[in-house]
């Protein structure tokens, strides 16, 4: 299958030896690497630091603090509420994005009806249409429905998507035609087809479309901090911005901060991590 | 009831006028080869009879009824393809018993008879909890055909079923469909572009070229009368060599001639009237032979070997006579080397001519020969 | 206008019902949310009113909520507003009085003060008159301050310099730097946040300069700004000689954070600072170990009109429920009572805006014992009443800002000439005020 | 395709099964584009309360703005710098791993965490790390190099800050298209150079990259838009636009104006003048992902 | 020089044995193509003297000089890829002239003369400027050729190159691989996983199993005689039948014995002190006829036809003897049909025996024989 590129899937055959200058690339993958994830190490140490500690800019010893920055933002700066507002988001999101594009994609693979390529089209312009390019409108759109500071108005926006239809509908037109035809045969149902056929067989591009949408839910910064205004409501990313305001003896409470940011990071990470393959394999397909 | 009627049968797709005209009686249980090139409508054929493919013209009847607009769920058919067609993520039971939930029609006990009745017909019955991944190629086709037998269809189409497994795996399946048919005698349309497929399994095979049939006979037939040069040339391997030739009445015998040779034709059907130049000479490589392995043959001619290849059962050579290339088979174990001068000769009996248009205007043998058994009883 | 057709507002109804509300437990619990810009310990204070103020009262609370700076509170308050859903209380600093009152989002402030519980005869003047517009009350101040000098003494002494008597004059508090960064090993002279109020507000009304025509705008709306004067000239062409000799630290545009720290690290000698954050500019200078002074905001010749009331004010959004309003006034009323404002005062810096509240804390010798607190209200009691002082108003001013301190920051880094960027400045916001005015001109 | 392989043509199902998404996308993509339109042709105040008819004022006075061109500018070069920064660090780090073993996904996954990277905390994260003043890097920086690090006042280095920050957090995506790209060059390309003795280096720009090229267009394409549209977060955290507006990108200037500035009329004006940006891009990416031929194997 | 002599190479991937030990020389100018099923390691054996693999242990050496830690550009060989292996963006005089390019031994003459010389000699000089998505698979091989051409090496490795075309242009290439090694005389060894083409190309036949050398040898003589019965099932289509059969002695004579069969075996090497009963007897299709068309045949016996291929030009019979299943070719228009019992008899010059180890005991003909010669001149 030419979707099953890459990285994941690579003949055993590729170790082929070259051991010379091994030692070298080791060293160099491992330098920027590190170089790489440097920022989050010393977040990650400087978040264990008390204000002081932080100030004394050498200082890079895990601090006094130990976690108890991390447990004054979860409960005194609200990060544990953030963080649920994210969660909720990223999961409504993500589960209703999925639905309504395998729907769609449905329909547009395995329908005749008149003006398909002019519905694909419509659904695939949208993608000319990010956030920033309407996004006064849909402020307002959103005041006057009365949403703003709800999950509606975080959700809403994001349940469709043109990229998620068009990455199933390329999932679903890789699958044999012959597989749709034994299906025609005997006669079997759409309904059937789709949950019985299709979902089981795109279980990796599910699980893809499923981590993409919740890193890119997740992250999301400009349209939450426009449409909520409510901070009980507001979700993690603008929760860091609230966070650069905390001072202490006129001092910025960079460990508190740098606590804040780790959390907010953390979900995603760790999505990334648990499910790179599906994710490395849909991206690539997200390309053509 | 079924037997096949195809009659005028079209298909054009925008601008691809993939079938072209095709008439075609299937009796009932018997075993149709459509064998051809690739894209000459061998699949576009059978998904019509199938009804994945609207008709664009003709009728198709299954039995008595012309099914041109019956969906395919309604046609009693089963199908076959060639990629197995089997749903990854289901083990082999729950792809034969899928499409029959589906149909709702079917109790579960018929269902669970039909599936145990399939594989154990097939052999299979250990496989009946393996995901396609974990069958070999073999059982994933054997699969595929347990799928189309619960069915219990009428008809079996089958569009290459066999050209993803490998050489002996082929050999062996065909022996297996073979014996599959023998038992159920169900009627079964075989698309395959493997003339060997076509030759081995088919009680008669249908040659389709650019979307027309060519000829339908009987496999030996084809061999021995391909109808026209496109038939003579598909059926056969190495290919049926084909030599300009223009043939001459002399007194009561033709003669055909080419650069480098001179044959007088057998006395056969076709011959009479004929006095032309653009005619091919058409001889199968193992009619041709050495010489010294023929005594008493007249009509000698001479040719330069090119390049041998040694077969082991036979050896095959490359030969230059005048600015044509023939083949020629000869014994295996014959020291002959390229570059060396042969004397070769052909089997009269096995002539063939075709004229400018292609068509057959001649075999020197005749169709109704019989030819001499080995029967022991 | 906006809000006006907010469905969460209710007839006569709830007039009636919000008889009862102070002091009974009444059967519905109102609760109002209070968006202030304080994190740390000002937020913690204001948390306790807040709290303190939810229990003594029943069937009211007030949730007070940091909701990040000041630009951030008025446009979100904005945005709740236009959604139907605004805050119970927002706070919104001064240069947004005008946008705030433009935007019709709010209702006057003196509409729903319980009128038993308050007395604005016992307020400043001063601080009611900037609030004032048009003769209505649209805000009640809560918070107010003004921009004084901080140093330490501990560095001056170092340097052999007179540590009780800070410069007055823009020349001096240069002498001073130049000699403590030759005589100790801090980095820099001094430094304060790029803020307009600071360079530019406080500035010209210390030089008794308006920014604006239209009498400051208090007379109509201005169209003409005055930055290239020889007010701005004269703060910019020492500034940018400051920066341009590495006597100036820079901590970035309203980088209150960064100019503190760099004071408190002791980076600096000099801060100008809101008197707002005094408390905790006190305690930081004590964890460091140096002792903190402080002193008029220093000026060209040491001219002393005045300084304008900073800081923000409570405003109530219109599209609110008339009972919450009604909860809103009981808590501004409530934080504005003498005790809390003078409690309000020890805890943060920021002046009390009424009589009897400096009156008591000048008994209990508060001022005396802590002559940093003084410096900030004799500093706003030292000025005179001029349009320079009463502040500008207008629409635009929160983008004013931004405009400013972009271009100040090209004069600084010599990438404009002063009076280029000054000029520059003039025909920027001169664009901005004419857009404004054309715009609320043409829909009214 | 072949029609031939959908098995159904119920319109009404069809309409069902669309409806949910089409829906969504009317009213929250197509509604609000539209009415950008609408209102870029207002001006406006207090978040549309006001609106008052200007043509195509708006988009005369943002054209002849100092600020706006400048701020287009700065957006342009931004993007130029990320693009590139981009695909040059991750090209370096993706033909690495590719060369020591693909299958590594310890080394893959520890180089492209960044996509999980929220642009928020990339930004904090960062800002913290090169703080003028508390940055240890800007410490180390400061103690090895003569430079100093001022980029709350100077413009160039808040924008190389920005850049650096933006980068680093798009690496993670770049770093899976080079990878799979590489992983998809058939391996004898390589046995074949071994045997011819092509270096390393020659192989990269001479074989690799040219075919790749297909995925490194892509990538051009993908970060222009990041760098347009996604790095507010970078810019409302760290730098508010400055200093002396170098950092004062379109998509950041639109914000402020929108919803700081209250001109909402000018910011649907400054949308709609992206929307052609990214129309150009799409466009641009229609056209070369058709041009190249995808390399088989 | 250019001969390679291998010793003992061994080969072993982390825990896979791929090659486990051959020992191999190989002639200077010689073709000797390696033959095997898949997976049994010519690939790995091929790698290996391209020193793209390392070796685990024993030695190669080209010529003098042993090989096993010189990197493979400097081993003067040139490799030939299934899948052609032409960079896609540049075009075929590009592709030819890079690995050069990169070499830096060359002049810019010297270089264009030698592409000149290589597009000539494979005739595509009008292809040197299209990329080789504009070639169509003959013409990219041969681009690919060109390349391996242009280094002038002492060595040629082809891995499959052919096995990438369809099945007429496969012979169209070998044919011209023929003639392109009569040219130049370069030593190439050429793997393949298909023994007609092993047969058709190889001046010698490595027969590779399991990592295993298992039979070097001239095509013909690999055919006759093959050194035990994976190569004699191998080789040849359909595969060799094999009976298990015991044989004694008796008198002077030795006889097999089968079920159904009894058969009298000429005398020949390896029969003195055969009296066993675990051995195969071997014995390939076209070897077996029907008892009618040999007069005089004593030894014959019947089986029963089970299913019938007609060929064409032959009819391949699939026939029970007792419990085996063996398949014999006879006569294309024979008149049998499946369930017929036949007689049969068998050619007992071309007999084979395999003891239970599967080694080739006795060949009923000797490979020294002559055959008679059909020369012309
Ligand atoms: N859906 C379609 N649209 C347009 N043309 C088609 C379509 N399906 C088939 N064709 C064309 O019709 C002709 C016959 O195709 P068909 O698939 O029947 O060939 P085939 O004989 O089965 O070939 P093969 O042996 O390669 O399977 C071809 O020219 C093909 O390109
Ligand atoms: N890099 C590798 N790591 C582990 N095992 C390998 C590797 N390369 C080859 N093998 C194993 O070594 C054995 C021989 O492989 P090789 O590729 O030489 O077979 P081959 O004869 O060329 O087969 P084919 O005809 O399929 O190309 C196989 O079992 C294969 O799986
Ligand atoms: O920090 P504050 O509250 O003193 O306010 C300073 C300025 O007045 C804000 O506009
Ligand atoms: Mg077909
Ligand atoms: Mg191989």
């Amino acid at each position: 299958m030419a979707t099953e590129t890459d990285t994941t899937n690579i003949d055993a055959r590729r170790l082929v030896h070259r051991l010379p200058d091994d030692v070298l690339l080791h060293g160099g993958i491992v330098f920027s690497i590190l170089l790489m994830a440097s920022p989050l190490l010393l977040a990650v140490i400087m978040s264990t630091q008390s204000t002081t500690e932080v100030y004394q800019v050498t200082n890079l010893g895990l601090g006094s603090k130990g976690l108890s920055n991390y447990s004054d933002a979860l409960v005194n700066y609200d990060f544990s509420t953030y963080m649920l507002n994210s969660f909720v988001m990223s999961v409504i999101v993500v589960v209703g994005k999925v639905t309504l594009s395998l729907f769609a994609a449905l329909a547009l693979v395995y329908y005749r009806f008149p003006y398909e390529r002019a519905v694909f089209m419509f659904i695939l312009l949208t993608l000319l249409l990010p956030v920033p390019v309407r996004i006064v409108p849909l402020f307002q759109l959103m005041a006057d429905l009365g949403w703003t500071n709800s999950l509606l108005a975080l959700t809403g926006p994001y349940i469709a998507s043109a990229t998620a239809v068009f990455l199933f509908r390329q999932q679903f037109m890789g699958i044999s035609a012959s597989l749709v035809e034994v299906a025609r045969l005997d006669g079997v149902g759409p309904l059937t087809f789709l949950f019985r056929v299709l979902i089981p067989m795109s279980r990796g591009m599910i699980a893809g479309v499923c981590v993409i949408t919740f890193i890119y839910t997740w992250n999301q910064f400009l349209w939450p901090l426009v449409v909520v205004t409510d901070k009980s409501s507001q979700v993690v990313q603008v929760g860091i911005r609230y966070l650069q305001g905390s001072a202490q003896a006129g001092l910025t409470q960079w460990g508190l901060i740098m606590a804040g940011a780790v959390l907010a990071l953390l979900p995603p990470l760790v999505v990334l991590v648990v499910l790179h393959r599906p994710l490395l394999r849909t991206l690539t397909i997200q390309q053509k | 009831m079924s037997d096949i009627t195809i009659q005028n049968l079209r298909k054009t797709y925008d601008d691809v006028r993939a079938v072209k005209g095709i008439d075609l009686e299937i009796d009932d249980g018997e075993f149709l080869v459509v064998v051809g090139p690739s894209g000459c409508g061998k699949s576009t054929t059978l998904r019509m009879l199938a009804g994945l493919e609207s008709v664009t013209d003709g009728s198709i009847a299954i039995g008595d009824r012309v099914v041109n607009e019956v969906p395919p769920k309604d046609r009693r058919i089963a199908m076959v393809f060639q990629n197995y067609a089997l749903y990854p993520h289901m083990t082999a039971a729950e792809n034969m018993k899928f499409g029959m939930k589906s149909a709702s029609e079917f109790s579960r006990d018929e269902i669970e008879r039909r599936v145990e009745d399939a594989t154990e017909t097939l052999d299979i019955a250990h496989l009946r909890d393996r995901k396609p991944k974990e069958l070999s190629g073999g059982e994933r086709q054997r699969v595929a055909i347990g799928r189309a037998l619960v069915r219990e269809p009428d008809v079996f189409l089958m569009d290459e079923p066999l050209s993803n497994l490998d050489a002996k795996l082929r050999v062996q399946m065909r022996a297996e469909l073979l014996k599959l048919h023998r038992d159920l005698e169900t009627t079964t349309v075989y698309v395959t572009h493997d003339q060997t497929e076509a030759m081995t399994l088919g009680d008669r095979v249908a040659v389709l070229e650019d979307g027309r049939l060519q000829q339908v006979a009987a496999p030996q037939e084809l061999y021995d009368y391909p109808t026209n040069q496109f038939v003579a040339g598909f059926v056969g391997e190495p290919a049926m060599n084909f030599i300009p030739a223009s043939v001459r009445q002399r007194g009561d015998e033709h003669v055909a001639t080419a650069p480098g040779l001179s044959l007088t034709l057998p006395a056969g059907s076709g011959l009479d009237g004929i006095d032309d130049d653009g005619l091919t000479l058409g001889v199968r490589p193992e009619d041709v032979s050495l010489v010294s392995n023929r005594a008493g043959v007249s009509e000698s001619f001479t040719a330069e070997v090119t390049v041998t290849e040694p077969l082991g059962e036979l050896l095959l050579l490359h030969c230059r006579l005048g600015d044509e290339e023939i083949r020629v088979k000869v014994e295996p174990r014959s020291r002959i080397a390229a570059g060396d001068t042969v004397e070769l000769a052909v089997d009269t009996d096995r002539l063939h001519l075709f004229d400018s248009d292609g068509d057959a205007v001649y075999h020197s043998s005749v169709p109704e020969q019989e030819t001499e058994s080995a029967l022991a009883d | 206008s906006g809000g006006g057709d907010s469905p969460t507002q209710t007839g006569g109804g709830s007039a009636e019902q919000s008889g009862t509300t102070a002091g009974s437990s009444g059967a519905q619990d109102v609760s109002v949310s209070f968006w202030h810009i304080f994190g740390g310990e000002l937020g913690q204070t204001l948390e306790d009113m807040a709290s303190e103020f939810s229990q003594q009262h029943d069937g009211i609370t007030i949730e007070a909520v940091n909701n990040g700076g000041y630009r951030q509170n008025l446009n979100q308050s904005l945005q709740a507003s236009r959604a139907g859903d605004p805050p119970g209380i927002v706070q919104i600093f001064e240069v947004g009085t005008r946008l705030a009152l433009d935007s019709g989002s709010f209702t006057p402030v003196e509409e729903i003060l319980p009128e038993d519980k308050i007395d604005l005869d016992d307020f400043l003047p001063s601080v009611l008159n900037y609030y004032r517009m048009d003769g209505t009350l649209n805000s009640m101040p809560f918070n107010s301050s003004n921009t004084i000098m901080l140093y330490n003494k501990s560095a001056f002494e170092a340097a052999g310099l007179d540590p009780e008597s800070p410069p007055r004059s823009l020349a001096e508090v240069r002498q001073a730097a130049q000699t403590i960064v030759d005589q100790t090993d801090m980095e820099s002279g001094i430094s304060w946040p790029n803020h307009t109020w600071m360079q530019i507000e406080q500035q010209f009304a210390k030089q008794d300069q308006v920014l604006v025509n239209q009498e400051n705008g208090r007379d109509g709306r201005p169209d003409q700004t005055f930055f290239n004067s020889e007010a701005g000239r004269s703060v910019y062409s020492w500034w940018k000689q400051m920066a341009q000799d590495g006597l100036y630290l820079n901590p970035g545009i309203e980088a209150w954070g960064e100019a503190r720290q760099a004071f408190l690290t002791q980076k600096v000698p000099m801060l100008w600072d809101s008197t707002s954050n005094i408390v905790s500019m006190q305690s930081g200078a004590k964890e460091n170990g140096f002792e903190l002074g402080s002193g008029y905001l220093p000026t060209p010749d040491g001219a002393n009109t005045g300084v304008v009331i900073g800081g923000g004010s409570l405003w109530v959004p219109d599209a609110l429920a008339d009972e919450k309003k009604q909860a809103a006034g009981e808590f501004i009323a409530y934080v504005t009572q003498p005790e809390q404002q003078a409690r309000w005062h020890r805890n943060s810096g920021y002046f009390p805006v009424r009589q009897s509240a400096i009156d008591r804390l000048t008994n209990d010798g508060w001022f005396e014992n802590n002559p940093n607190f003084s410096t900030a209200f004799d500093q706003l009691q030292d000025t005179e009443d001029t349009p320079a002082t009463r502040g500008a108003v207008m629409g635009v001013f929160p983008k004013t800002r931004s405009i400013n301190e972009e271009i100040s920051v090209s004069i600084i880094n010599d990438q404009l000439g002063v009076e280029e960027g000054l000029s520059r400045m003039d025909t920027q916001v001169g664009e901005a005020l004419a857009g404004y005015n054309g715009n609320y001109d043409g829909s009214e | 395709m072949s029609t031939a392989t959908k098995p159904y043509d119920s319109t009404l199902q069809a309409a069902l099964l669309l409806l949910p998404t089409a829906a969504v996308l009317v009213a929250f993509l197509y509604y609000p584009a539209l009415e950008t339109f609408r209102l870029s042709l207002y001006e406006t105040l207090f978040l549309g309360q006001r609106q008052t008819w200007t043509g195509l004022g708006n988009f005369v006075s943002l054209l002849t703005s100092d600020v706006y061109q400048y701020s287009f500018l700065v957006t342009v070069a931004f993007a130029a710098v990320v693009v590139f920064g981009t695909l040059g660090v991750s090209l370096l780090i993706g033909y690495l791993i590719f060369s020591v073993d693909v299958r590594s996904s310890v080394y893959l996954v520890a180089a492209i965490w960044p996509y999980a990277l929220p642009p928020a905390v990339a930004a904090i994260l960062l800002n913290f790390i090169l703080h003028p003043n508390l940055g240890i890097f800007t410490h180390y920086l400061e103690l090895l190099t003569p430079f100093t690090l001022d980029w709350f006042n100077d413009g160039p280095q808040a924008f190389a800050i920005l850049a650096v920050v933006a980068v680093w957090k798009q690496l993670g995506y770049n770093i899976i298209f080079i990878v799979a790209a590489l992983s998809n060059i058939p391996e004898i390309l390589t046995e074949n150079a071994r045997i011819d003795g092509v270096g390393r280096f020659r192989m990269l720009y001479k074989v690799y990259v040219p075919m790749i090229a297909p995925t490194m267009t892509f990538l051009v394409i993908m970060n222009t838009i990041y760098a347009f549209f996604s790095t507010f977060p970078l810019v409302d955290l760290m730098t508010s636009g400055g200093p002396s507006d170098a950092t004062n990108f379109l998509i950041f200037k639109l914000y402020r104006d929108a919803f700081q500035f209250n001109s909402l009329g000018l910011a649907s004006a400054q949308s709609v003048i992206l929307f052609v940006v990214v129309s150009i891009l799409m466009y641009l990416q229609l056209r070369f992902a058709s041009g190249y031929g995808r390399y088989g194997g």
